[in-house]
């Protein structure tokens, strides 16, 4: 394993304590668990609070989009776990300015499992809650069963566009029905060629060959959908756009704004080469491309690879997603 | 033989040591289908289970909740949680007693199930902890001498192995897989035959 | 080679195409070399230039800090090779605005020599030049020949309060006299845990074992002072704070900026495990953190490993690296 | 026998092929004290220039001109662009001219040598690609005959490479390494060697 830590055991503990030491103007440590971030300067009293939670391990997801126009606090775990109800429970608990809190969040079973117990625990609170899971990664389940899709890189959107609205001061119902239909527009896939190595595993949890890529695995390491040779830059592309636009058409007219994200390890040299076959693809369908998104916003450590994310925009989403935000990894405005 | 705090005790560092010496096996059987972290899992929750062993109350329903809460406070995970609902509800059950006798065993173990399935929302049959966990239930039912019960308990888990194996799994990482998963053990249900086994002290 | 491109030839005008494509307010290709990126809107008339090159293969080095605040141009070559001297004079003559050209840029064989030859081309053109080169690495030489030193991550330092310096109005001289003082401000150590790809060798340009490290590398691959064991992230950490503190001690009461950066495949989780060691060190000294920089601010692709930079502040240098600025990869104010 | 445009056309075509055939060779020796790019930086600058070679002109001064020319714009290395200052030194010394006799080569590849010094700011004696192009200067002085100078300088590049291999490095990426240069040749010295053998036509 070649990875610079101290401990794996200390590896969560001691991330989070160098990222509150380090934007000590945008995060703090909330509450005991110490799994618990939230803004250093609270949203103003009658805000929507909106939380999130989830492993460790994707930065900037989950803790890093705790700011401005975008989340008030997020129970994080170890890496690629949950984070007990417990934990979870203190995040909203920290989001709640007495408006309510959103919980948004990806569709995994354990954080499905633990927001909902958290949910029961933040009742004695009088903390009124809602939820919209992110269920964005096509190669998980056919559009039949789109609701058991693994939320992946769409989750920056939700988080971006909830976000905002929260900001604007609307209310827990108008939040969530935003969160919703930002969930509902996004569509992802990714595509890895090397693994990434779980701190407390000690290997990397999968193994690939030299000239294979695995297209449609997941951001925990999870396996994809299928194995094959490492073809061009422009054949990659060429079959996740297929993917993406199989399962979300775009018709001439369409407003789109699209995140080529890198996994961890693949440069950002590389995520350009990618930008270039995408944009021709949604022109090339007659879609305006809105704010496309280059970089690094959903990662899984060190792994190498690449997914893509469309969120298909109405007026309202668009007018969301250019609204202002600011948090250690992403300023917008 | 009655089950006591002692028998609890040991049973807890007979896991813990089965757990430590399964962490690889359990991590990658759950890497081919899923985020490979099961053995992480299990040996984060006993250590802070070992860690409170010392002191448990000798109320049986104390001491189960004690450790239902430490497990919970070390992993989120599906699994984690899970086992965590199941201690909980065998809290319930036991609570105010200090020692329980083999023949609530079967009873004990169908409760727990039933609560981590209104959890997990998952069916049984669907190739999952559960499956295991309904066939130890069954398998110990109307058993009362303490070395029948941990011998049908052992059994049970390995036949629940055996007869789910050439299944598609249904629920959690391993859906996404569909055919790859036939021909494979659900990590759950194989972490359940190794903690059954270490449990009712019937391993190897 | 596992990277995302189509052909090692097209690797770097594909990602520039992709860059200008996904950034289209910040960056525009200059001249007809098709290597040269100038800010999409220039700076205003009567401002000082500033003009960087450099090789491909570092991002946000050198393209991606042309921007309001920061460079007005630069000449990017193959991976790791230098523009060539007509790149670069094509470079200063986008850059210049009446008021002459800040020529910024690492030390190193190759760039010196064609940005030499630049001058000489632009001389034609009545563009007042003048130079400033980057020579950080403290690794790449003892202090007596620090002049001799390679230029690294201490780049992004200069170039920001360089830039903040001609935006503010100032003549050549003092934008020169300025840059040259934060040059001087600088030192980096970096540590590599595995090597990178030059697309066009088709093959990693070093090789390291599982358990090992390399301390003191160049940017571009090149070996590093020593190679040992991997150790823990505290101890990586100190050793690397003990030879720039050793460069340059700090006492009581100094104010320094920090960057702690990925060199491609290393996660920001890790350069926050590493910033709490930075950060007791540099406050056991008795010093003042101002605006740390954790992430990725000057890569070698998709290598895997760290460096650190001090910036020793005074009063002026402190007020420009807080002034705004504003590219696609980074944004102060 | 002189030199004209039919004899650098088939330099250059032996040239390029070594190049090549060396492109491994010289990225790894550069690796080992450098950045691994002296293969890439000959081959483009070998193919750019291979892509003007059939319609040169005559006149050997343009002829070189462009030959330098097209190799600046393939890449602006160190060393590509000291090659590049070499040859349009060389062009300068020729320029006009249809045909050079072997007896010049001496004198030109000298002001090659000193214009390189001139832009590098090296020293002779440095262990760069200055020494071999000093040795070959040397070693063709005062001959006449073509086949003699070939084989002079096809000497003098080996020789060279022999005298400076136990010398510390002093300029480039390769000073940094100090005693690591010890007993390893300059990644430049060997790629002039691989250049002047292949121009010689003495390979091998
Ligand atoms: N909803 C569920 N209901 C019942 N069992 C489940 C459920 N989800 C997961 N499991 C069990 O948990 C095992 C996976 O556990 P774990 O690795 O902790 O999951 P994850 O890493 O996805 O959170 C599965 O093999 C299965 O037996
Ligand atoms: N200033 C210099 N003067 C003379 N020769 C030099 C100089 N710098 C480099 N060289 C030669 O160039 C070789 C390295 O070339 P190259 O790989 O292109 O360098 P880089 O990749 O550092 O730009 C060295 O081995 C040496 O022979
Ligand atoms: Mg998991
Ligand atoms: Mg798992
Ligand atoms: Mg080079
Ligand atoms: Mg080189």
């Amino acid at each position: 394993m070649k990875k610079i830590l101290n401990a794996p055991e200390a590896y969560v503990d001691e991330m989070l304590a160098g990222l509150v030491a380090a934007h000590p103007d945008y995060y703090r440590l909330h509450g005991d668990t110490g799994k618990v971030i939230a803004r250093a300067t609270p949203g103003r009293a009658g805000k929507v609070g909106i939380v999130t939670g989830g492993g460790s391990g994707h930065l900037p997801v989950f803790t890093g989009y705790v700011g401005t126009g975008l989340l008030d606090a997020c129970a994080i775990g170890d890496v690629f776990a949950s984070p007990s109800a417990e934990q979870m429970a203190d995040a909203i608990r920290a989001a709640d300015q007495g408006a309510g809190v959103l919980r948004l969040y990806g569709n995994y079973g354990g954080d499905v499992m633990n927001f909902d117990m958290a949910g029961d625990l933040v009742d004695f609170d009088d903390i009124a809650c809602s939820t919209v899971l992110l269920a964005d990664d096509v190669a998980s389940a056919p559009p039949e069963e789109a609701e058991k899709r693994r939320g992946v890189a769409g989750m920056v959107y939700a988080f971006k566009i909830a976000g905002a609205a929260a900001e604007e001061g609307r209310d827990l119902a108008a939040v969530t029905a935003v969160a919703q239909k930002a969930a509902d527009a996004c569509r992802s896939v990714g595509v890895a060629l090397s693994p990434c190595t779980v701190p407390q595993a000690g290997k990397p949890t999968f193994e690939i060959a030299e000239d294979e890529i695995e297209m449609g695995m997941g951001i925990h390491g999870e396996p994809g959908v299928w194995r094959g040779k490492l073809q061009s830059a422009d054949a990659i592309a060429a079959e996740m756009m297929d993917r993406l636009l199989a399962d979300m058409p775009l018709k001439a007219g369409d407003r789109v704004s699209v995140l080529v994200n890198s996994l961890g390890a693949t440069p950002p040299e590389e995520l350009y080469i990618l930008y270039n076959v995408v944009k021709a693809r949604l022109e090339g369908a007659g879609a305006t491309i809105v704010m496309p998104l280059v970089g690094r916003y959903a990662t899984s450590m060190e792994m190498a690879g690449v997914s893509f994310t469309l969120c298909k925009l109405d007026a309202e989403l668009e007018a969301l997603l250019q609204a202002p935000c600011d948090c250690a990894f992403w300023r917008v405005g | 033989m009655t089950i006591d705090r002692a028998a609890l005790q040991a049973a807890i560092a007979r896991l813990a040591a089965a757990m430590e010496r399964d962490f690889d096996l359990l991590n990658s059987a759950d890497g081919a289908l899923g985020d490979g972290d099961l053995g992480v899992t299990m040996t984060r929750g006993m250590h802070a289970i070992v860690d409170r062993a010392d002191d448990l109350p000798d109320d049986l329903g104390l001491a189960l909740l004690a450790c239902a809460q430490a497990f919970t406070k070390s992993s989120g995970s599906s699994y984690g949680t899970l086992l965590a609902k199941g201690m909980m509800t065998m809290a319930k059950g036991v609570k105010g007693r200090t020692e329980i006798a083999a023949a609530e065993v079967s009873g004990l173990v169908a409760a727990a199930r039933d609560q981590m399935q209104a959890l997990g929302k998952a069916e049984i049959g669907g190739k999952t902890v559960l499956d295991s966990l309904d066939a130890v239930a069954q398998a110990t039912a109307g058993k009362t001498d303490p070395a029948e019960v941990a011998d049908a308990a052992a059994r049970a888990v390995d036949d629940a192995l055996d007869a789910f194996r050439e299944r598609k799994a249904t629920i959690g990482r391993a859906r996404i897989f569909g055919d790859k998963s036939v021909g494979r053990d659900d990590p759950g249900m194989l972490a359940m035959a190794r903690i059954v086994k270490a449990v009712a002290d019937r391993e190897g």
